[in-house]
């Protein structure tokens, strides 16, 4: 294992003290937690929208705090969701009244957790609510299973929720245009190279140097197939046909484009795929709103990348453009 | 039989060892059809739980349970902290106000305990998960009104080692699909362990 | 090679009209030249400012165009300077009257050619002016030799030109402020893992299990010494102690830190280098007035990073905080 | 004698095959002490100004060098493009407006174009670049009244060959600082073929 970090045990920790320092006058840390919030948290006469899961997806969800997007992010051990005491911790930290919203990203552990800590929340009379973003097309929607997991197209749940917390929306409006978004998002990965959880030391998996995965999880889960690597065109082709499949487009929809990479690969190569993904929507004759290329939803120093579109209407169009002050997706 | 605050310690005590014994073995498991980090997680809980109850002085076995339910859920994380979390938690407010403790007693603690899982996890028998030894388990205790510990370690035995043939749909085994078969399920080996320490502290009282 | 690519000789321009797609009302791509422009290029009563190299440094160059920051940015192949041509057609494109400032890495390639392509210009009576960017410390500065490499620290160059040029300043003007920020940036790299040029298909250099390369160069250019790999306390220390051995920085002094990863190491392992930066600073007294962390001048998928260190004063500091609608430096 | 048209065309067909030939090796000498492109950069620019002026028709040599110098610069990038492109853009001033070029004006325009080099680059001979070819072999050309092709070769070759011996100062290279001593410097070598092709050339010529 080559990494840069010091003890492995302490990778979160060291993170979190150099996150707050690089914006201390945006960030700060609940002493004793894995908890970072806004520094003028509780903020008054607002919905507290909290968010988190394991660590080594910077930069979320840590970079998503700021006005007009997160209150807070609780961090987990690396590829671990985070336990309940500190998720509760974290929606007392952000509660100034007005309830709390969490995001979740689909993961057994993840979504027990906060749920957990909703209840003990609750109990104590604060308001929450919460959404579960399950985006990952590479696995088969169920109700019966574990279902879908939630990577890229979580980001822009954070970004929309935030925008109308931001707008002074109550909970349940909240919930609504949460659910709104997570209903017409899709996303899909891919990866050519593994990660190595740093209390692990192994990589998490191995892929061959003609191999790459195509469905992978933002931890390495498994994907729909292994196979020979292709060029950037067909891999775009592939993870925006099966994207569309599940969510049909009709000519003239708009929809906002997210190319993510997974921590290893360059900007130029999600560039290149970019151009493929642009004009297949182009020839269904489908809108682009906004596109956004660049790390949202790593997993640690995997090299790959997925792509997310998110169905648009007016609504969502106009959060979107919302005032950003989160230091990983700032908007004017 | 009167289970009382000191077989809660032990029983907690024994599960600890146990686990730690078995943490790479755990975690092994976890690798192949998980994210390997359960023996790691279910470790670093349980020592930090038997610590603390091992340190405290208690006048009722309802106020044991509910450390170590605070202590699992704040310490393990993923998601075997809050299934194994809230087991602990109904079974010490199932038990809560008793001042004695008959096998009955506890049985009916562990039951609530196990609907108390299957809520969290909505989850049932044969989905692959930790449910899968609890459910048997707790069926046979049912069954006698005095313990029976040799019954207990078979069921949990047999019905851990089932667990291979189950195709997962709960729990991140679920992604493996088919290739999940022919491997044993993590939680149901932590679980395991869990209720031979049971069974060897409900031994003990016998004597 | 393992790159999420299609020809390996089509990467630049394949790159650019996925750039060009991806913000389609921000940036212009100047037909049949390698040279990206502000989609408002050329701005009236404004200095046009200008920079470039080789490509593979992504976010550098083209991200830094915008509004408060450069104007056009030409690219070269990768890792290989662009031609006198090029140059010269990004210098036409910006020029509204008022001249054009060209801010240099200081590689023999790109100082010949941009100085040319300049020549060129002035020929024709548009008025030119320069700054060649030196900050790498892990070469020793002399003027007999190539001297120093530019890295990570010509952003902020690129960020204060920018500001002044967006004031209204003129050309002499600029070239001071350039200057001066030239002369108070200094930067150092370390890599743990190589990279591959596309079209050599081979890593560029390669490095054991255990070892890094202290000192290197954002094209792999040897750096002070190979050793094994330490701790990322260790690693901060020794690139900020050879910084501060060339720049003095007394108490109170206040500077902007750059955290920069070379393209495969981990937003997380940034930070906890950053955690070690600010610490030793702070244990100098030294201010720090403001932190970046993140991908700003890469070497493709080379895992690694560097620390910049700029020495402010308040015209500095007024011009850092400047707004900028660079889609990789936006300041609000 | 006089050198027209046809034997600049002929200068830059036979330089072109030449690098074409090796490409390989001059790519391989910068990848030692440099970064690996001289041969691809040369190779590119070269065929793209041969093919250029091969297809147009002249009628005097300035205009011919003018292209070559403007083919370069646009095509061949790095630092050997521009240096290059100085030289041959120097030539061609140098040549303008005569229309018979005896060997004293060839020479004083490839002299003018070592002047323009050495300013352009801020080098002087001794710092492991393109210079320590092109000075022996101009100084060597100027002591004769007439070509003596054999001799160029000689020089050419032994300068190319001693630039191993030097550390290099200027380029790429001088990053490597002593590591630099012993390896050929690519653009010396690339010159070496330049001025192989004018000598023969000349030897042509007089036959
Ligand atoms: N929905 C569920 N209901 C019951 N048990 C579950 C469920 N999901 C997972 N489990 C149990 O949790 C175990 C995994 O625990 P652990 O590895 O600590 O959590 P994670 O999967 O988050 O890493 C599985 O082996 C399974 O027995
Ligand atoms: N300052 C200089 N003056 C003269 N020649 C130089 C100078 N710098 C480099 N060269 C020549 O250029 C050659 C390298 O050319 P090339 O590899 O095409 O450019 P780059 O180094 O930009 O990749 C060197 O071998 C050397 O002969
Ligand atoms: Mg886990
Ligand atoms: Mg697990
Ligand atoms: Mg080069
Ligand atoms: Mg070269």
């Amino acid at each position: 294992m080559k990494k840069i970090i010091n003890d492995p045990h302490q990778v979160v920790q060291d993170m979190i003290s150099g996150m707050i320092q690089a914006a201390p006058d945006q960030l700060k840390h609940i002493e004793g937690t894995t908890v970072i919030t806004r520094k003028d948290a509780q903020v008054v006469k607002k919905v507290g929208l909290l968010s988190g899961g394991g660590s080594g997806h910077e930069p979320a969800h840590a970079g998503y705090i700021g006005k007009g997007m997160l209150d807070a992010a609780v961090l987990g051990e690396v590829f671990t969701s985070p336990s309940v005491d500190q998720v509760y911790k974290a929606i007392k930290a952000v509660d100034s009244g007005e309830g709390v919203f969490q995001i979740i990203k689909n993961y057994t552990g993840d979504v027990l957790n906060f749920e957990m800590a909703r209840e003990l929340a609750e109990a104590e009379g604060i308001k929450v609510a919460q959404v579960v973003v399950n985006d990952d097309v590479a696995v088969e929607d169920s109700s019966f299973t574990t279902g879908r997991r939630g990577i890229a197209g979580t980001v822009f749940v954070h970004k929309i929720a935030g925008a109308k917390a931001d707008l002074g929306a109550s909970l349940e409006e909240i919930k609504k245009v949460a659910e709104k978004t997570v209903a017409n998002v899709r996303s899909m990965g891919m990866a050519i190279s593994s990660c190595t959880i740093p209390a692990a030391g192994e990589p998490s998996f191995t892929l061959e140097e003609s191999e790459m995965e195509v469905g992978i999880g933002i931890h390495g889960e498994p994907g729909i197939e292994r196979k020979n690597i292709t060029t950037a065109d067909q891999i775009a082709t592939e993870l925006t046909e099966k994207i569309l499949e599940d969510m049909k487009l009709t000519e003239n929809d708009e929809v906002a484009v997210m190319i993510n990479g997974l921590g290893a690969t360059p900007l130029m190569e999600l560039y290149i795929v970019n151009k493929k993904v642009q004009e297949i929507l182009q020839n269904k004759g489908v809108k682009v709103y906004r596109t956004f290329v660049g790390e949202y939803m790593t997993a640690l120093e995997m090299g790959g990348c997925s792509v997310t579109l998110l169905k648009l209407d007016d609504e969502l169009k106009k959060l979107l453009d919302h005032p950003s002050d989160a230091a990983n997706f700032l908007v004017k | 039989m009167n289970f009382d605050v000191n077989d809660a310690k032990e029983w907690l005590k024994k599960a600890n060892e146990k686990i730690a014994d078995n943490k790479q073995l755990l975690t092994k498991l976890d690798q192949v059809i998980g994210d390997g980090d359960h023996g790691i997680n279910m470790a670093r809980g349980f020592n930090e739980a038997a610590q603390t109850v091992n340190e405290k002085e208690y006048d009722n076995v309802s106020d044991v349970f509910k450390d170590i339910a605070m202590t699992i859920m704040s310490k393990v994380g993923g998601a075997a902290g809050p299934l194994y979390g809230t087991a602990f938690l109904r079974l010490s407010f199932s038990l809560k106000g008793k001042d004695s403790i008959d096998y009955k007693d506890l049985v009916k603690g562990l039951s609530d305990g196990l609907t108390g899982i299957k809520q969290r996890g909505r989850s049932k028998v044969g989905e692959k998960t930790l449910v899968d030894v609890w459910e048997p388990v707790i069926n046979e205790m049912s069954e006698t009104i005095e313990a029976q510990p040799p019954q207990i370690k078979d069921t949990a035995k047999t019905a851990m080692e089932k667990t291979k043939e189950i195709m997962a749909t709960k729990g991140r085994a679920a992604y493996f699909k088919e290739k999940s078969i022919g491997h044993i399920d993590p939680g149901s080996m932590s679980s395991y362990y869990l209720f031979l320490a049971l069974a060897e502290v409900l031994e003990g009282r016998q004597s």
